[in-house]
């Protein structure tokens, strides 16, 4: 089972190694390597996922020592339980399921074979996360995924949009990440008190057990640690970079940055999920970022223009849910909205990009009536726009009642702001379907079918979409550090007609387009333009990089220009030069004078020498 | 008797007579003169302490001393002539081409 | 009591003969008045009983380098040399007055202070042709045998300074 | 055998000097085959090394001067092993490169073969008068390799470069002497001194006030804050190949000698002292940053670049712990591969387009020279420390051995990476990606197995020793185990953490 593992890891390493070694010319091989060493990969991770049902779900790694430094080692290895079984699946199966879509969707790019290693090169990075048995592991892949998504995102790289989103989403997740990798150190500093230093989670989880109490340094040490999630999660504050990365290819959009990476975070807070569970601040202030993220991401959905913008705001919204279900004390709620969630998000992009592939536009006021044209397409986003929604009986609603049941043993705000989240994505939602698929068309369009390589994937995540809610997978990644959540009516009912009313309100005004009274849009005018300028958040840190970093570079620059070079080293050298011509006047050139002084200098050390007998 | 002290002083005298004359002279030859003076003042309190000692090692190294003058002599002669040829005058004040 | 009036008047005859070097106006007395001081030193080498010393320095001295020095001066011009050859200016000659001042004090401080080293009687050595002559060639072969290379390479430094240059 | 290391480039030398003038041709074959040889002897070498047993091998030496004690001893270390396998990549990859040196090409190589032998002289050297004697010799091609055959700017730059490290090399050669005569044994054999002074450690107060003369002496080839600003400019004026290699390893001949030397000795001062060291280094990590972000010209960038990267090197040393150090080494191997690397790219860039200014370049140009691009990429990607490249390992390293001595210095560390991934990334966009808008008809990509071959050696390198690290570690660790049981000695024995010059060890390490 661990040699499998082992395999599923570097499979398609090794295909992206293949790709960039030999077959950057041939694309169709390229494709077949990529898209074969995924499907192996999750043929295996089926296999590991049976044969560790068939272990009772016990968990087991395996680990080489990549560096061993005394009594300090660096692991790398694979651990294999509950919680990397189910990512192992998703991560293959969806990620599978995108690779096959790509080949018909990114068919006649220049950088076909380039884009195919930058996928199997991802995989590999979100496969080393998943099956990371130390935090130094994690951290490794953390860094790797950041990479391939870069590569990825600036894909067409002659775009400057493109590229600069690349670069954004690096810097932005690096942000976060310098916050991990000093959380990383305090963890090892307290697994050093704790008895042992050591980054494994097994050796932390036994060292941390029960009792364990790590007081202000362990809050730290979370908060730091979080700091990594809030990067590659895109939690407010550090969220900016996930909307400007629908630059990429909307594959790429749809496996990175709606099923899994941006799922790392979540994954990432489960798995450490024993350190959180040891400082209530630390979890209380990742409810409240979760909590503030949900909130935010959902207005801001309600004003896009772009299919893909509305889609990546919602997953900003949806990741705010699964982080503030973590923070408010279950991981498993979190990790059971992540798994449901990759499924109907990865669903919706990849519907987005069959109409994009159709259509050639983002822009979905140039859409319409596409239900008609696109049926497979229109039928299955419908189904994931319902479950996204949380509609009975599609996973979504599942997953994101025990979200929601949870706030509401907590604090009435977090329900609050839950639930008023269920009923913007109900709303936005509605909007981009109804305008897209069933309004009049404002413009006509002729587009191509969809071929069938699209169509197969679309009908699987639908299909995982409608049904994954009945798998109990709540229940089966339950842990005892979890929270126990008690099924509430009136918490489900209530979400279900807030939902539902969001639905019909979205059908009224953009399918029926029921004339809004002009107050209306005068009253919320100036909420729209908070909200279409992305509550600022963009131009202060276009400020913060602009005026503060540059200004503060600038100032080094002009320190480095005129006191260290100028003044200091040049100006040594002319108070060298200026001795020297001081000097010189001495070598007046007159043997007279350097007689005098010369016979002057003898008289003075023999008279030193005489007097000092 | 005459005891060593005595040359000595002579000796003493002279080469200060030397060194004043090299001081106080600008013409070229007459400073070559002097460093003849402060050479021979050398020679002699080599030759009293070696007659005082009675090492002849003194005597000999009188001799190299002798050489060195003469040699001295020769190329600072030559040199004073290069001078003159030059500059027109045997003035020292008037060789200043090492003048920083 | 001859050899003590012998002494004196030598060391006085040169050192009037020296001050006469250093003071003279005319370049030509000034050699002159070497060649006295040449000739007292001689024989103050003959009261040392330095008797080779004292023939060579004679015909080295007052013989050969003294009479180079009368043709340099013939040559270049002795009348124009007594007048265009000031001494130097005032304040070399005070500061050139005050350092050969303390430098004869110093000396002779130091000749005061080791006077008692001074005391004993001269030993019975003769500077004689043979004696120095046994030294030169036994002891100090090679460092004789390399003065005449530095003579070698005076006269051929002397020719190649005063040659005139063919332009 | 080991001195052929020294010896094959100075046959290449002599050969070449013998070689006609009008023969370029078989001129640049034969220093490349010189430096190539040198560099498959490195391998073996450092492959036959063997890490368990530690220590110093491949030892020899010829008595020279017997009544100082100066010996040609030469072996090697961990340490050393890992060095002279940095040298020999980049010493090759640095003849090749310098094919496209069209002007003067004899004298070219001549003083290149030079360089290159002195330097592998530095590190295979284990008597403290030849060490200094190689380092010395470095330092005297440097300046006409530069003066003649640099680009803009070149006097100043060459200038000021030979000047700096000769100053520094003279206060360093202070500090040499005093330990030298301190230690009285008449012996300059570095590993008789380490032995004696095992035993009969320097007096503290001697070490007090000699050891800043050694470690800031060679503290200005470490381009240590302020003494670095004959480096970007050095870079910038000199001949590609010769960018690689003064960036690449004789820049590492400033940390190599402060361990060697100052750390080997002094193990005292070194407590005392480092960490003055360790907080000068954060300057260079921040500040030379942040230079770099406003840089225009791609040498100065990759230059700012370099300044900032020493100070982890600097960090690391300061830890004074196995971690930081093994870090500090790896770093110098693995830095200076990726410095070279970035060099030669650049050379490549200027050679056909006559410019370095990131806004003549005017972007785009991925699609006109896709292999440079690519590997300009992964050069930066090694740079700001991704993981799969040995530098990630090595900063990783000395990240926690600092978390342990000076947790704030760790963190402005991590946070310095991020500072070098923001100006390396925006440089890769304004270069490489983005639309072209210059057309350089001219620019044509590396084509050939010979032009593409430095670049493949060295990024290779990097993607080795960054997925098996064990292989560098495991040598590295073996040459400075002795180095931290020594400090550990005074640690314990001599003298309390309360006594260093600058008290900043805080509880991080709880």
């Amino acid at each position: 089972m661990l040699t499998l593992a082992w395999l599923v890891l570097f499979l398609p390493l090794a295909a992206a190694a293949a790709i960039l070694a030999g077959t950057l010319r041939r694309n169709f091989l390229s494709s077949a390597l990529a898209c074969g060493a995924m499907t192996v990969s999750f043929l295996f991770s089926c296999a590991i996922f049976f044969q560790l049902a068939g272990r009772n779900f016990e968990a087991a790694e395996s680990h080489v020592v990549l560096v061993s430094i005394r009594n300090f080692e660096l692991e790398f290895g694979v651990l294999v339980d509950r919680l990397s079984a189910i990512m192992l699946l998703i991560v293959t199966g969806i990620g599978g399921g995108i690779f096959f879509y790509s080949t018909e969707y990114m068919k006649d790019d220049p950088g076909y074979s380039r884009y195919f290693a930058g996928l199997s090169l991802f995989a590999f990075s979100m496969l080393g996360i998943v099956l990371s048995t130390n935090f130094f592991q994690i951290f490794v892949f953390w860094e790797l995924v950041g990479v391939s998504s870069y590569l990825l995102i600036g894909h067409w790289y002659q775009k400057n949009e493109a590229a600069d989103a690349g670069k954004k989403a690096f810097i932005t997740t690096r942000i976060g990440d310098v916050g991990f990798l000093i959380g990383i150190l305090m963890v090892w500093s307290l697994a050093g008190g704790a008895g042992k230093e050591t980054l494994n989670f097994g050796v932390l989880e036994s060292l941390m057990g029960d009792g364990f109490s790590g007081g202000m340094y362990l809050t730290l040490a979370c908060l730091a640690v979080f700091c990594g999630v809030l990067g590659k999660s895109a939690q407010f504050p550090l969220h900016v970079w996930l909307p400007d990365a629908m630059e990429g290819p909307t594959p790429v959009s749809a496996l990175i940055h709606a099923a899994t990476m941006v799922a790392a975070g979540v994954y990432l807070l489960a798995r450490t999920f024993f350190l959180f569970v040891h400082s209530s601040q630390a979890l209380f202030v990742i409810a409240c970022t979760g909590c503030v993220t949900a909130l935010m991401a959902a207005l801001m959905a309600l004003v896009q223009d772009d299919i893909k913008k509305v889609l990546a705001y919602s997953t900003l919204s949806q990741l705010g849910y699964m982080v503030m279900a973590v923070g408010l004390g279950s991981a498993s709620a979190g990790m059971y909205h992540l798994v449901t969630h990759a499924f109907f998000k990865a669903l919706l992009f990849l519907g987005a990009g069959s109409v994009i592939h159709a259509i050639h536009t983002q822009n979905i006021w140039e859409m319409g009536g596409l239900l008609r044209r696109l049926p497979v397409t229109g039928w299955t986003f419908l189904i994931g726009f319902l479950a996204l929604a949380g509609i009975f009986p599609l996973s979504g609603f599942f997953s994101k009642d025990e979200i929601l049941t949870l706030a509401s043993m907590r604090h009435p705000v977090f329900y609050l702001a839950g639930t008023l989240t269920a009923f913007l994505t109900a709303f936005y939602m509605g909007r981009l379907f109804f305008t897209v698929f069933t309004a009049e068309p404002r413009r006509e369009h002729h587009p191509h079918g969809e071929a069938a390589v699209i169509r197969i994937p679309l009908l699987l995540l639908a299909f995982f979409s409608a049904a994954s809610g009945f798998f109990g997978l709540g229940h089966w990644l339950h842990t005892h550090h979890d929270a126990e959540i008690e099924w509430n009516f009136w918490v489900v009912s209530i979400s279900l007609i807030v939902s539902l009313g969001g639905i019909a309100a979205s059908y009224l005004v953009y399918n029926l387009r029921i004339p809004l009274p002009e107050s209306l849009g005068v009253v919320f005018a100036p909420a729209r333009k908070v909200l279409e300028n992305k509550f600022y958040l963009d131009d202060f840190y276009d400020a913060l990089v602009q005026k503060v970093q540059q200004n503060f570079a600038g100032l080094c620059d002009l320190f480095e220009r005129w006191v260290v070079v100028e003044w200091m080293v040049n100006g040594t050298a002319r108070v060298t030069a200026w001795s020297g011509d001081m000097l010189r006047r001495l070598q007046t050139g007159r043997i007279h004078f350097y007689a005098l002084v010369f016979s002057a200098g003898i008289t003075a050390l023999v008279g030193w020498w005489v007097l000092a007998r | 008797m005459i005891g060593l002290h005595h040359y000595l002083v002579l000796s003493a005298i002279l080469f200060a007579a030397g060194v004043y004359g090299i001081l106080s002279r600008r013409n070229v030859l007459l400073i070559l003169l002097s460093v003849e003076l402060m050479l021979n003042a050398a020679n002699l309190s080599f030759i009293a302490f070696s007659r005082y000692l009675g090492d002849l090692g003194g005597q000999v190294f009188v001799f190299f001393t002798m050489v060195v003058a003469a040699c001295e002599v020769t190329v600072g002669l030559a040199v004073a002539i290069l001078l003159y040829r030059t500059r027109g005058s045997l003035d020292t004040d008037q060789a200043d081409w090492l003048k920083g | 009591m001859g050899e003590a009036a012998a002494f004196y008047f030598f060391a006085a005859l040169s050192l009037i003969s020296a001050l006469c070097v250093v003071n003279a106006k005319n370049p030509v007395y000034a050699v002159l008045s070497l060649v006295v001081t040449m000739f007292c030193l001689a024989a103050l080498f003959v009261l040392l009983k330095a008797f080779f010393v004292a023939a060579v320095h004679l015909l080295v001295y007052a013989g050969a380098v003294l009479v180079l020095f009368l043709f340099v001066v013939m040559l270049l011009g002795v009348g124009a040399e007594g007048s265009a050859t000031p001494a130097a200016g005032p304040v070399f000659r005070v500061f050139g007055t005050v350092t050969v001042a303390a430098l004869l004090a110093e000396l002779g401080l130091v000749l005061w202070l080791a006077a008692d080293h001074f005391r004993s009687a001269p030993e019975a050595t003769e500077g004689t042709l043979e004696a120095v002559g046994r030294l030169l060639f036994r002891q100090y072969l090679l460092p004789f045998e390399v003065t005449s290379v530095l003579l070698l390479v005076g006269i051929i430094g002397a020719v190649v300074l005063a040659r005139r240059e063919p332009a | 055998m080991i001195s052929l290391l020294v010896l094959f480039p100075l046959i290449g030398a002599a050969a070449v000097l013998l070689t006609a003038r009008d023969n370029p041709a078989v001129i640049r074959r034969v220093a490349a085959w010189s430096c190539g040889a040198s560099l498959l002897l490195a391998l073996l070498l450092v492959f036959s090394f063997d890490r368990f047993a530690g220590g110093v091998q491949f030892e020899m030496r010829r008595p020279w001067v017997e009544s100082l004690g100066i010996s040609f001893h030469a072996g090697l270390d961990g340490i050393s092993a890992v060095m002279i396998l940095l040298h020999g990549l980049v010493s090759f990859s640095g003849a090749l490169v310098s094919y496209s040196i069209k002007e003067r090409v004899k004298e070219y190589f001549v003083f290149y073969l030079l360089l290159v032998a002195s330097i592998y002289g530095v590190f295979i050297s284990l008597d403290v008068f030849f060490l200094y004697l190689f380092y010395e010799m470095a330092v005297i091609p440097m300046y006409p390799l530069i003066g003649i055959w640099g680009s803009k700017n070149k006097e100043y730059a060459t200038m000021k470069l030979t000047l700096f490290i000769t100053a520094g090399a003279v206060l360093a050669l202070v500090g040499i002497i005093a330990v030298y005569q301190m230690a009285g044994l008449k012996s300059f054999d570095l590993i008789e001194l380490q032995r004696h002074f095992a035993v009969q450690p320097l007096p503290q107060r001697f070490q007090k006030w000699a050891f800043p003369f050694l470690v800031f002496g060679f503290g200005v080839i470490a381009s240590l804050w302020p003494t670095h600003s004959w480096s970007p400019i050095g870079y910038a004026a000199a001949p590609s190949a010769v960018s690689m290699i003064h960036a690449g390893v004789l820049k590492k001949l400033g940390p190599y000698l402060i361990l060697r030397l100052a750390l080997g000795f002094m193990p005292d001062g070194a407590r005392i002292w480092l960490p003055v060291v360790a907080a000068l280094a954060m300057v260079n990590i921040l500040y030379a940053g942040y230079c770099a972000m406003v840089q225009k010209d791609l040498k100065f960038i990759i230059g700012f670049s370099s300044v900032s990267h020493m100070g982890y090197i600097l960090l690391g040393l300061a830890c004074l712990n196995e971690a930081g150090l093994t870090g500090a080494v790896l770093l110098m191997f693995s830095h200076g591969v990726m410095a070279a690397s970035a060099f030669s790219l650049i050379g490549f860039v200027y050679d056909q387009t006559h410019t370095r200014r990131v806004d003549e370049l005017g972007g785009g140009l991925a699609r006109k020279v896709p292999f440079i691009a690519v590997c300009f990429i992964m050069t930066a990607m090694a740079s700001l420390g991704l993981p799969g490249f040995s530098n990630f390992i090595s900063e990783i390293l000395i990240f926690f051995g600092s978390w342990k001595v000076f947790p704030l210095f760790a963190a402005i560390g991590i946070f310095g990476v991020l500072v070098t991934s923001i100006y390396l990334l925006r440089t890769v966009k304004q270069v490489f990606y983005g639309p072209q808008t210059v057309s350089w008809e001219g620019l044509k990509d590396a084509v050939t197995v010979r032009a593409r071959a430095p670049y493949l050696i060295l990024i290779g390198a990097l993607l080795v020793a960054g997925f098996f690290p064990q292989l560098l570690v495991g040598r590295i660790r073996s040459g400075v185990e002795p180095l931290v049981t020594a400090v550990r000695w005074s640690e314990e024995t001599r003298l309390s953490s309360s006594s260093t010059v600058w008290k900043v060890y805080g509880d991080g390490g709880r």
